[in-house]
């Protein structure tokens, strides 16, 4: 018979007020093999923890249930605690009392009532807990990133300079992401270009890392510490160790009409290309939908040109595969499709623009070489009609996004401050819903481009935009303050389109098994207090594929994900989960289901020999559990018929002593 | 294929050549009409408000008539067409309303908005479809710059009609490009005319009827088709006299285009 | 056929191919013939029978006879090879120590059957062509062929040999049979007649465990019913309720793995129609999964350790089969 | 009868929900009546939120909307406010002897080709 | 015995997989989302882990209905334990409904760690569609030998 201590927590009032936690501890004081029992107002504390540990100490504790918050809150807390007392930690149940039962009643006699079983539950599982041991894994001492933003080589830069391997998975022809993109960076409106770049070649240059340009994540198997992962090098058609970067082929190339990604389709680049002159790697790629000479065996030119013999049309897709002790999410974000949204007339005009195009319109690097012009007529844009919040904010009716966008505001600002700061003689208009600047010297700089720079800011939403035959834009929007209808004649019209996740994340995420929200942003192991770990262990979150959010925050979490991967890696062995499956040799029949579904391959046969009762010997097909491989599912003990296959801390007579406890009551 | 055909009262009335033509214009296709034989007035207008249930009656009995006899829905007049897909939607969805409205019918055959309701737009887009239409014409409209006035009831509220863009349709475009003709793109073509407050509101009908004129034409369009009589008869009759364009029902181009309203005169 | 079958076990037992002769021997009545292994010419001669009683399926024994030292000759009808067949697939037999002779089939009867068409007093029985001729006490008897044969044979699904080293006599093929009509009229009841129907059946049930025994699924070292650690062991006296749990379990257990060879049926000495409740599954499987009869394919993923991304969500039930 | 009556009243016979409204205005910005009216649209929805039913009860501006939806269409919250500028106008018409258009008016106002429709609506939405 | 019938509390034992649904389970509290008390939640790993035996049992012992609820097929934490779960349940209800044991007692749900709103809505509509079917006789009459 087990001695079972048990120990209600009030967690002060959030569990107090609706249980009756004297009750619970002094009913549960009367079941069989509870030798103790208490109540205290903060179990997870210090002084709640002493108790604990004096408890085991002073009663001889062998098991011991917690009635508090969830097990997900504080399982590990008390666990360690127990452990600092000398009793095993796997001695410990979390009767979940807050969560899921005094926070969701409001009856303080039911919520008791409630209490106390599940705290039987526990005392009944307790009963049938046996002391476990943890093994120990390997750690394989190499980062996989994935995503080549801004986030991606924050993260993989750190990640390198602690001194361990890392490689960069991005599926573009270069890393750099949407930040290549921006002509200027708020609030301090230094080049984009001019602070990622070095990055960029910082990370070519790193010998721990590895960049995977062009490549996307194929397939994740395995657990932390020992991740198995298949990459997928797209051909490029090009020899990546003899391409030098000259660009002669894509100066060549008979191709011209491809619609150019990197400026958002506002020109046209050729079939090969290399997106922009930082690329990194620099190497040429060709566009195989586009590619004559992949399309139809005609032509050969950029063969022809190239003089150090790079072209190679007959380059397969490569799969490679490695091993990783840590993964980082770094998938980055996209704006929105508008075609939702055509009151704002996105796709009748070429003038009504979005935010990212507009920075390609006044980068010095984009289609116009940075002269604002208007994309229909080339003509120079005298009136700018700028509108907030475009698919941010809305109702979840499947046309936007229920989220802050968050960087929209401040982008804005930089856009109607750069305009009126280059071109004095346009009239900027900027239509707000609010202006949201929270962050260092944010609101100082919204401010200037109305004090200093003149932009008119106005509280209303625009609702139409209609495209008139002479090519000016009517505006039609409110002003709520003034409370009047606008109609203002505009040259141009941007868009600050809602930002969505990458939407290859959703895939991704499925492989890795990480969670997501319902707005396919990863979900992090708590929103304050582990916000760049995923609930997944072994996977950490950097920048947008987590939440909106600008470049100096993305940094920030890019380096807090690489602070969390360095500590994974610089362990020589990771602890394993002990609650993994074994099978009881004398009852294993070797009939293979366990085997079949196990995700993991943890499960291998072998013959053994037993020697019977009547002291005869038999060999038979057993099935063994390979623990640090197991990662504790269970799905093998419910295909074996037998009941063989067991899980350790979550067994089949565990489980249903405490459905029994349950189910008995009254 | 058969439709149930619910016609409306302005089609009985003012608004005769847009049905007409229809009629003629379905028989051409090879679509046969069959007109509802017991409908009321729609009312006119859908009332937005939960608790008026009588008002929709009338549409919720031809609804339930159409279901009776197996054919979905076809209808003209948008306005008709509003109320009708409204009225339908908010049987199918809102359950309080049903029960409501199912009880001030005969209870034995409830109704939960199982009839499909299509514009006659929709039959010729998804039925006919407008390749085969093009194929059908006989008198290409060929040079001629038509605008399409879709008006607010036609595309409004777009998750309800759920007929195309409410922002940035092309069913009537794609219908004037298989008459032959090419489409005039104008950005009023889904603001509302006013036509509701022609009876309240004179001036205002007016200011609203002349934006949408004047936008039609600075698009430099011969003339403005649409499937609403009201529409047609605003813009026509409330807006200035000079730089008035033509408006016509999409109909009478239809059958037009197809040669048969020239043999319906003949005989 | 006997005589065919006793000649080519001679020969091998002779020839030293096999050491020993799974097949049935004869009893103190007509209708007690039970499975043997015969390990000599003599004990051939003397009680090896080959007959319309021998419905038992032999594969179960081969998991056991198959660990021993030497070859055993096994003699196995159609629905028999199933059984081998599904039970290899699950490693339970050392396919090296077996040789497997096919032996055709045309249905076996019982005892229990017999006495339930109301035959008393049977001293042996023989069959020519349609005509069944039941030698009792009170004189010869004859009937109808398919009014002596169970339900199971009636409704036979295959004449086929899934697998074998040998075959006496012809193959046959796999039948069209209407073995889930009965499956079909309990899902078109009420809720309310299945539960009476099922109340009245599972009622009877005194947990002799017969069933458990002669399945050729049911083959676990120790079933989880004796396994003190399952939780649920030993519970038959304690809990009526037990026994529900005990016959859907066992049909969970054996659910895309069972050949539907229908010994528990003939086995219960209770008469239940254990047999629907494999049957129920068998077409829940194939109907949403898609055609799967195990024992027939051995490289067919079993679908109870196989999924795809598609499948129907278990709400399915609340819509399919079945009246409200 | 009171205000708060008037105000439940509205916003049952409206269905819609002021508090889901964010302020953006793209109801009035879209409005096409805006300048006819004295209270617009997003006024109506921040007015019945605050019960000031009086002025908007009193005001003509509930006649002026001319069932366009393009608010419903538009709002990024889903609040739909020309229902609530319905619902105000029945809560005015169901009154006794508060018809907005009387029969006897009518015929003043027709002319020859002014279709059907246009009668029925304007008795439907002014009359009661 | 009216006064009985409206009074009737079932007993529900929900079984809530670790990684989404019972994240889901403590997310509704954490939102402070109501629902009956009468649902009590046992942990597993994931629904892969809930044996028919488990469900089974609980009906033995007296509860009302049992619900299962997994991370949404493809977002399994162990990648394909739901779908074997999903099998499996359907099949077992499947059967149960074959012995005519109402099929309402038994759900299925794949409830996200995000979807708390859901969980709540979940159980408060288990709760309320057993409540209206009433104690649960039949398994426990099934081999009733009077």
């Amino acid at each position: 018979m087990q001695r079972i201590g048990v120990f209600v927590c009030w967690c002060g009032s959030n569990i107090a007020a609706t249980v009756d936690v004297a009750a619970v501890s002094d009913t549960l004081k009367n079941e069989p093999g509870v030798v103790f029992s208490t109540n205290y107002q903060y179990m997870c504390s210090e002084s709640g923890q002493n108790i604990l540990k004096d408890a085991i100490r002073d009663y001889q504790l062998t098991g011991v249930v917690i009635c508090s918050c969830s097990p997900r809150m504080h399982e590990a807390t008390f666990r360690k605690a127990a452990a600092a007392a000398g009793l095993n930690p796997y001695m410990v149940e979390i009767a979940n009392i807050r969560e899921q039962c005094s926070w969701i009643h409001k009856d303080k006699a039911a919520g008791t009532e409630k209490a106390i079983i599940l705290g039987r539950a526990a005392i009944a599982k307790v009963h049938l807990n046996a002391p476990l041991t943890a093994g120990e894994s390997p750690v394989t001492k190499r980062a996989l990133v994935i995503g080549g933003g801004i986030a991606g080589i924050q993260t993989a830069l750190d990640i390198a300079e602690a001194g361990f391997e890392v490689d960069i998975v991005e599926k573009q022809p270069t890393i750099g992401g949407k930040m290549t993109q921006l002509d200027k960076t708020f609030p301090t409106l230094d080049c984009a270009a001019c602070i990622l770049t070095p990055k960029m070649v910082d990370c070519a240059q790193n010998e721990n890392i590895s960049i995977y340009a062009y490549s996307e994540v194929e397939e994740v198997k395995g657990f932390v510490g020992n991740f198995h992962v298949k990459i997928r090098k797209k051909a490029r058609y090009v020899d990546t160790t003899k391409c030098t970067g000259c660009g002669l082929c894509t100066e060549k190339c008979p191709v011209k009409k491809v619609s150019n990604e990197f400026n958002l389709g506002l020109d046209n680049r050729r079939a090969v290309y290399i997106p922009f002159a930082q690329a990194v790697p620099k190497v040429a790629t060709i566009d195989a939908d586009h590619c004559n000479m992949l399309k139809s065996g005609k032509c050969g030119l950029c063969a022809k040109v190239c003089t150090a013999g790079a072209i190679d049309y007959k380059q397969k897709d490569e799969i490679i595969d490695r091993e990783y002790g840590a993964i980082v999410v770094a998938t980055g974000y996209q704006p929105i499709a508008l075609d939702k949204y055509d009151e704002f007339a996105y796709s009748q005009s070429k003038d009504v623009v979005t935010s990212l195009e507009f920075e390609r319109l006044t980068n010095a690097a984009g289609p116009t070489g940075g002269t604002l012009l208007r994309p229909s007529d080339g003509t120079h844009p005298h009136t700018l009609v700028f509108v907030q919040c475009v698919g941010s904010r809305c109702e979840d009716d499947g046309r936007g996004k229920s989220y802050c966008s968050k960087i929209c505001c401040m982008y804005t600002a930089k856009h109607a401050m750069l305009v009126r700061e280059k071109y004095p003689d346009t009239e900027v208009y900027v239509f707000y819903i609010d202006v949201r600047t929270p962050g260092k010297n944010f609101d100082e700089f919204y401010r200037r481009a109305v004090e200093e720079y003149g932009v008119h800011y106005i509280k209303g939403m625009v609702g139409k935009v209609a495209p008139r035959a002479d090519g000016k834009l009517m505006v039609q929007a409110c002003d709520l303050l003034a409370n009047e209808q606008l109609h203002i004649e505009a040259d141009m019209v941007i868009l600050a389109a809602a930002i969505e996740p990458d939407p290859s994340a959703r895939h991704l995420a499925t492989m890795l098994t990480a969670s997501m929200d319902t707005n396919d942003f990863f979900t992090e192991a708590h929103p304050k207090l582990r916000p760049v770990e995923s609930p997944t262990a072994g996977i950490f979150l950097s920048g947008v594929c987590q939440g909106p959010k600008d470049i100096p925050e993305t940094v920030s979490q890019a380096s807090a994900a690489a602070a969390k991967a360095i500590g994974l890696l610089a362990k020589n062995k990771l602890t394993c989960n002990p609650c993994v499956a074994h099978s009881d040799e004398w009852m294993c029949n070797g009939c293979s289901a366990c085997e079949k579904v196990c995700p993991y391959g943890a499960i291998t046969y072998m013959d053994k020999e037993f020697r019977m009762p009547d002291r005869t010997t038999a060999i038979r097909r057993v099935a063994s559990v390979n623990p640090a491989v197991c990662q504790g599912c269970g799905a093998c003990t419910v295909a074996c018929p037998s009941g063989a296959m067991d899980l350790d801390g979550f067994s089949n007579s565990q489980i249903m002593a405490e459905v029994d406890a349950i189910c008995k009551m009254k | 294929m058969i439709y149930s055909y619910y016609p409306g009262c302005t089609l009985k009335n003012k608004a005769q050549e847009l049905d007409r033509c229809a009629r003629l214009s379905a028989q051409a296709l090879g679509i046969t009409l069959e007109e509802l034989p017991e409908w009321q007035c729609c009312g006119g207008a859908y009332s937005m408000a939960t608790d008026e249930i009588a008002s929709k009656l009338a549409c919720v009995r031809a609804l339930k008539d159409a279901r009776t006899r197996g054919h979905d829905l076809v209808t003209l007049c948008s306005a008709c067409h509003n109320v009708i897909k409204q009225t339908n939607h908010a049987m199918a969805e809102d359950a309080d309303f049903a029960l409501r409205a199912n009880n001030y019918m005969a209870p034995e055959a409830e109704y939960h908005g199982e009839t499909k309701v299509i514009h006659y737009l929709e039959m010729l887009r998804d039925t006919v479809g407008f390749d085969k239409l093009a194929q059908k014409v006989t008198h290409p409209l060929t040079g001629k710059r038509i605008a399409a006035y879709y008006g607010c009831l036609l595309l409004r509220p777009g998750k309800v009609m759920q007929m195309d863009d409410p922002e940035n349709p092309r069913i009537l475009e794609d219908f004037i490009r298989a008459l032959g003709a090419s489409p005039v793109l104008y950005p009023y073509r889904n603001e509302c005319c006013g036509g509701y407050a022609t009876l309240e509101d004179k001036a205002l009908a007016q200011k609203k009827s002349d934006t949408v004129m004047t936008s039609a034409r600075e698009a430099e369009a011969d003339c403005i088709i649409t499937a609403c009589p009201l529409c047609q008869y605003n813009l026509m009759k409330n807006t200035p006299e000079a730089g008035r364009l033509p408006v016509i029902y999409f109909t009478e181009l239809l059958a037009q285009a197809l040669g048969v309203d020239e043999e319906a005169k003949r005989a | 056929m006997q005589e065919m079958m006793i000649a080519k076990a001679r020969e091998l037992l002779k020839s030293g191919a096999v050491q020993r002769v799974l097949g049935w021997k004869a009893g103190e009545f007509a209708y007690d013939v039970e499975p043997a292994v015969f390990e000599s010419a003599q004990e051939l001669e003397k009680s090896f029978v080959y007959n319309d009683f021998c419905g038992s399926n032999l594969s179960k024994y081969l998991i056991a006879q198959s660990r021993k030292e030497g070859k055993t000759l096994v003699f196995l009808k159609p629905c028999d090879t199933y059984s081998f067949s599904q039970l290899l697939a699950e490693h339970r037999i050392v396919r090296e120590n077996v040789y497997a002779i096919g032996i055709p089939c045309q249905g076996k009867t019982d005892g229990e059957t017999l006495k339930g068409k109301g035959f008393t007093g049977i001293l042996s029985a023989q069959c020519e062509g349609d005509t069944f001729t039941v030698h009792t006490l009170y004189g010869d008897k004859t009937a109808a062929r398919a009014d002596v044969l169970p339900e199971r044979c009636l409704n036979c699904k295959s004449k086929k040999h899934m697998i074998y080293d040998e075959l006496l006599g012809e193959d046959g093929e796999v039948l069209d049979s209407h073995r889930f009509d009965m499956v079909e009229k309990l899902e078109k009841m009420t809720p309310d007649e299945r539960f009476a129907f099922w109340r009245g059946e599972l009622s009877r049930c005194i947990r002799c465990n017969a069933c458990r025994n002669v399945c050729p699924a049911c083959t676990c070292e120790k079933c989880v019913f004796d396994n003190d650690a399952s939780g649920i062991a030993q519970k038959a006296a304690a809990d009526s309720f037990e026994e529900n749990m005990f016959h859907i379990i066992r049909a969970f257990h054996v659910a895309g793995r069972c050949t539907d060879c229908g010994e528990c049926s003939r086995v219960c000495p209770q008469n239940i129609p254990l047999h629907l409740l494999n049957r129920k599954f068998i077409k829940d499987i194939n109907e949403l999964y898609g055609a799967y009869q195990a024992g027939e394919d051995p490289d067919a993923k079993s679908p109870l350790t196989d999924y795809t991304m598609n499948d129907a969500e278990p709400g399915i039930v609340y819509h399919r089969g079945g009246n409200q | 009868m009171s205000k708060e009556f008037d105000r439940e009243q509205i916003l049952r016979t409206s269905g819609v929900n002021p508090r889901k409204c964010m302020r953006c205005g793209k109801c009035s910005a879209t409005c096409p009546s805006y300048d006819e009216m004295e209270y617009h649209p997003h006024q109506f929805v921040y007015m019945v939120e605050k019960g000031q039913l009086d002025e908007l009860m009193a005001s003509k501006s509930i006649y002026k909307c001319l069932s366009c939806f393009a608010c419903v269409e538009r709002c990024p919250r889903g609040v739909e406010p020309a229902r609530l500028v319905e619902a105000v106008r029945l809560q005015v018409v169901r009154q006794q002897g508060n018809n907005h258009l009387k029969a006897n008016d009518i015929p003043a106002l027709l002319d020859d080709d002014l279709p059907q429709q246009a009668i029925v609506t304007a008795l439907r939405k002014y009359s009661k | 015995m009216q006064n009985e019938m409206t009074t009737f509390k079932p007993k529900i034992v929900a079984f809530c997989c670790n990684w989404c649904s019972y994240a889901g389970a403590d997310l509704a509290g954490t939102n402070r989302l109501t629902y009956p008390a009468d649902v009590k939640i046992i942990r597993v790993p994931c629904s892969c882990r809930v044996n028919p035996m488990f469900i089974l049992r609980a009906f033995q012992r007296g509860a009302d209905g049992v619900i299962i609820c997994g991370c949404h097929p493809g977002d399994c934490h162990y990648t394909t334990g739901n779908y074997y779960a999903r099998r499996r349940m359907t099949l077992l209800f499947s059967m149960l409904d074959f012995l005519g044991i109402e099929k309402e007692r038994t759900r299925v749900e794949w409830v996200s760690a995000a979807e708390g709103a859901k969980f709540a809505a979940t159980m408060n509509d288990f709760v309320a569609t057993v409540t209206k079917l009433g104690e649960n006789k039949r398994l426990e009459d099934l081999r009733c030998k009077k």
